[in-house]
């Protein structure tokens, strides 16, 4: 399968680009905020000041192009590696901040954003995505979904069934997997046998894509394609995103165990963020001075976010059985009665 | 919304019931979806959906494809965007294969997004033995639902509470799971009032009155402690007999308040015994009402072995009122 | 793709056949042989004197082919409708009367047959004939799998992990999808977008055959093939076989509820016994007194199994909780003693 | 086999006796095969399998895809094909996509079969909460197991049970769940013994002694009770702690023993309070006990909730030693 390329490594133009130019400043940007995020949320951890992290540097191409390839109205399904999508899909950074600090108050997306909490067992969100596209079908709108996985993740059942379902129904979906070479220890050539990922969706009877998941030109107008062809009524489309994970697993992973450190360095040449930097600085759209001023605005951005969540109230022990039903039920109210105190 | 009593009734069976009752939330609102295996061009295995997809269309009540998780994840996305799906899985053995989407999500999803989403579902399943059917198509997986944080569980007993309890479940916020007893489809028929209406969930029912004991059941095992219950009050026991009904969320004060009357329970369940839902009630009777048992909990369940295979021998497996009734002796008689 | 083919309706032979004259001898009268098995089991069945049982009429050559693939020391895990595998695979018949009586009886394979339980809960067993088949391998043995399950069963999450995991660990497995056409009331265009089941193969990297279901030369010669690759260490094989659930899902189905009489009667020309009776006789290999010869050393056959399977003891209560340890736990003895009375 | 109590001893904790008992079966039997995700190079990712794939090859512990239904249905076929496969599932909460296999056929297959296969397989996974781990990551699923019939369900408590335990399970003749309570991974180091010894499945083991009341517990909560007993202790209260060790088969005798002795029981377990393990518990007292009870049953446990994702309060779902107390306290002053 041919892999759909737009930019070489140093981010010049392999052919005539299909985005606008305020498309890819757009994209530049986004890809620059994802990944000032990513950096300085790790410091956050290391400092004690987040949860478990999950990061995406090297991702972010991936996550962006298909985030920007959404409407407002549309749905993002994502596993837990799906920060860089989230943020560009309109999720707040202070939202964001506090899910990774495990503080409920992180937990529910904003009332406008159809995005559903990180999913944590392995391809879950996959049949559900389809679930959400196929009512949406049924309810006549032409909201779509996009719903990510990793190589990993395609070896579950789950991922099989919610594609089959897709498929059969013609249900408005843009499966995104994204192949980072790894699944924790796991390399890809051990998680399957067959090369391309993308060569699946001919077992489900739809249209299977390869892209370079580093080239944001590339993926954004693949995610493009898939979403008309979603929003027609055409059906699903299998979208493989070749990328790595440059960094560990999670904040909790060490990749000295499994992996060597030369592969990384293979990726880093290929990093999202400087291939569009180039083909902008090529273009002659962007220079060092707008660079910095990017950079200070995201700083400033994700400052305010940070005191913000800084600000958020404590996690209430009652909280725990808080929205386990509509209404609570006696069995709730028993805990919720001891935990504040009041039994 | 509790029905007119003085309302017209005829009799029906169970599928009969819960069929009019799939009828009728179809009718009432348009955000109700069926679907399921063999549930549409089919009408169900057990023709628990017969005439509604000719009635109500290919995109209100479908067949899926043969996968119980793609058929509950499915379900999920399908509530989250705002629909009311109902989903049948063919019988309860087969929500195996869809434990981790019920596990991992159904239930979690409102806490996990802190009231953002919701999953107001419900899974219809028949469950249970005595009419020989193949392997594992007779299992009663309740007390596994019961761990399941979020969900409620529904296991009626008659039709005309399986119409209105089913209705309730459609009408639900949170996601419910009403199990049907299969030795109860077909074999009685009962008075059911026509039109909509619907029954309080979360709240034992008392079956039949009585001083001497008390049966606690549900499903298919209501009619086996009728029988049981029969045979004592010709001896002069009159044992009461309290049909949960709702196993979760659980109306202790319900059970609690029979065994307080009675100072003696029998707990009787077709799955199997370690684990059983059973114990939970129990459990709860043990920790509340101590004071009152005159006898020990005795609890009369499957044996610890999967549901036989061997259909000659099911009735061993399964409680019967001979077994009720040995335990009964032997809480009267401590 | 294309579909393997050796004969046509009639069984008139479209080229070289692969098979010697003893082989076509051996393979007729092992359709034979099913069939009327088949036949004679649905009179007992209706008599009351059998339980719920899946017919395969018409699915002969798709079974039998793939049974006579194997050796002696192979494994075959069935699905439920696998009769005629199991029989032609050496499952006395007394067994498999037994087990369709749910007689505990039954239930268990002869010591030397390495056959496990017919399976219930759809696609359950792909995994475990991997798991077989990776043992075996592990243990430096040549034994093979194979293992069978039906469009519908496709669906299912374990299809998908089983293939995947045999592709992986190139496992000695033949994974036999028989196409019949429905999922008891599901047709197959309903179960899937995709046109052929065998492209799923690519999708995990592995070989992916289609062949006519009702051609036994033509699943005999493919089965051989994916034996003889699996014998070799060079993994699993997918093969569709095309064919048609002639009668009813089981016995308590009733197919005019979801199906015309049109379809079979097309495929009630396409008989796999009709045609390859067609090719002996095109062969002058065989006759009609053959033939009816044949039919009464079959029918001697089944009913000595029939008289064997009645004179089995009644099952007794108290084997419900045998079998459940190797050694039986406090709890299943307290339910032994009051089953056997003794308590 | 019961080790020579002679025999030398070094400090190890639960991962590293976990790890040299999986060596020590390695090394003793051919049969036993390690695997399950990330098992292999990386040697688990609580490294409970470290440095085992160098020594004993690709072919014996080895790495599969990311599929846990997979994974078990994979044992599942290797024990009957005559190995001995310890699977790792990464996290008890990730059993849920392998209950299908589990409740299906693990345990079902010597009685399906009538004793032609058995599946001596092993199934470790970390479980519990009590270390900030991320959602789903906290589950206690052994209720659900104990709802399995034909298979044996062990969590220990301690390095030393862990090994023996252990390698008891893999010598078993029948599928055993063997759970391990994440938060005494590291958290403690005994002294272990050294070499090969096996432990008794199916034994309750009194971990203190005490005539006032029984704290039943197992894996993470036995230490939460040492704590409450420990506090008791100093206003002259002496509890007694049985450790469950086997929930199935569960030891009946010992369970009924402590309680005759004391006269109350409190049953502590982190998973949903709600169809939990320690409802069976309770309702076996209730029935086997009743005359030697002097106050009700209590169950100290999770709330009816999942277990919160939110770490910063998990410890107010996760029951603790003042929460235990509580209950002692409501026994004793009954
Ligand atoms: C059902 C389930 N099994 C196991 C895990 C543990 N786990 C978390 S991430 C991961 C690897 C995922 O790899 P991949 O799908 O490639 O995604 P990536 O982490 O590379 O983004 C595993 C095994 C899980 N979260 N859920
Ligand atoms: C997990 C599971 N779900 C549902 C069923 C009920 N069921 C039995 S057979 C069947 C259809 C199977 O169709 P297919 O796989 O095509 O096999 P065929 O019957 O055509 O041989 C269904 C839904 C089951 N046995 N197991
Ligand atoms: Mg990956
Ligand atoms: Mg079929």
């Amino acid at each position: 399968m041919d892999t759909v390329q737009y930019l070489d490594d140093a981010g010049l133009p392999l052919r005539d680009l299909p985005l606008s130019t305020p498309e890819l400043l757009m994209g530049y940007r986004a890809l620059r905020r994802a990944r000032h995020f990513d950096e300085r949320v790790i410091i956050l951890q290391r400092q004690g000041r987040l949860g478990v992290f999950p990061p995406f540097r090297g991702q972010e191409a991936a996550q962006v192009g298909v985030a920007l390839a959404l409407r407002k109205s549309d749905w993002l399904v994502p596993s837990y590696r799906e920060t860089a999508a989230a943020m560009t899909f309109g999720m707040p950074l202070t939202n964001l901040i506090l899910n990774w600090r495990a503080d409920p108050a992180g937990w529910r997306a904003p009332d406008d954003i159809n995005m559903i909490q990180f999913y944590i067992p392995i391809a879950t969100q996959i049949p559900q995505a389809t679930g959400i596209a196929h009512a949406e079908r049924l309810k006549g709108s032409d909201n779509i979904v996009a719903t990510f996985v990793g190589d990993g993740g395609t070896s579950e059942g789950d991922f099989h069934e919610g594609l089959n379902f897709a498929a059969v129904f013609d249900a408005p979906v843009i499966f995104m997997v994204q192949n980072n070479g790894w699944a924790i220890s796991v390399p890809t050539h051990k998680q399957m046998k067959v090369q391309r990922i993308a060569l699946k969706a001919q077992g489900y009877g739809i249209p299977g894509v390869v892209v370079d998941g580093n080239d944001l030109v590339a993926v954004w107008s693949v995610a493009k394609e898939a979403a008309e062809r979603a929003r027609r009524g055409d059906g699903p489309t299998l979208i493989e995103a070749i990328t790595y994970r440059i960094a560990p697993h999670t904040s909790s992973d060490d990749p000295s165990r499994y992996r060597g450190e030369e592969e990384s360095a293979v990726w880093e040449k290929r990093d999202p963020i400087l291939r569009m930097r180039g083909l902008l600085e090529h273009l002659k759209l962007w220079d060092e001075a707008q660079d910095k001023e990017l950079s200070e605005e995201l700083e400033g951005e994700f400052l305010a976010a940070v005191e913000e969540a800084d600000q958020a109230p404590e996690p209430k022990p009652w909280e725990i059985v808080e929205q386990v039903y509509a209404k609570m039920g006696a069995d709730q109210k028993v805990a919720w009665e001891y935990l504040r105190g009041e039994a | 919304m509790i029905a007119d009593r003085e309302s017209k009734t005829r009799a029906l069976n169970n599928v009969q019931a819960i069929n009019e009752a799939l009828d009728l939330a179809l009718e009432r609102d348009p955000k109700v979806v069926l679907f399921g295996e063999d549930v549409g061009r089919m009408g169900g295995v057990f023709r628990a959906s017969d005439g509604l997809q000719p009635k109500y269309g290919e995109k209100r009540v479908f067949d899926t494809p043969l996968a119980e998780s793609g058929i509950v994840g499915l379900g999920i996305g399908m509530a989250m965007a705002g629909l009311r799906p109902v989903a049948e899985i063919q019988f309860a053995g087969f929500l195996y294969p869809a434990l981790d989407q019920i596990l991992s999500h159904l239930g979690r999803m409102r806490h996990r997004t802190r009231g953002r989403f919701s999953v107001p579902m419900v899974i219809r399943a028949p469950y249970g033995g005595g009419v020989k059917t193949p392997e594992q198509h007779a299992d009663s997986p309740e007390a596994i639902l019961s761990q399941v944080a979020g969900v409620k569980v529904i296991i009626p007993s008659s039709p005309e509470r399986a119409k209105g309890l089913l209705l309730s479940a459609i009408e639900d916020p949170d996601p419910v799971f009403f199990l049907e007893a299969i030795k109860l489809y077909r074999s009685v028929k009962a008075e059911v009032p026509e039109g909509y209406y619907t029954l309080p969930i979360g709240k034992t029912r008392v079956v039949r009155q009585g001083h001497a004991a008390s049966l606690f059941c549900y499903g298919g095992m209501v009619e086996v402690c009728q029988k049981a219950a029969e045979v004592a009050a010709k001896e002069g026991v009159e044992l009461e007999i309290v049909d949960l009904e709702t196993l979760v969320p659980l109306d202790t004060e319900g059970v609690l308040e029979s065994v307080k009357k009675t100072g003696r329970a029998v707990i009787v369940y077709e799955a199997m015994r370690t684990g059983g839902f059973g114990a939970e009630v129990a459990a709860r009777i043990a920790e509340e009402a101590l004071d009152h048992l005159q006898a020990p909990i005795v609890r009369v369940a499957g044996w610890d072995a999967p549901y036989p295979p061997f259909s000659a021998v099911e009735n061993f497996y399964r409680p019967d009122a001979r077994r009720v009734l040995e335990a009964v002796r032997k809480v009267l008689t401590y």
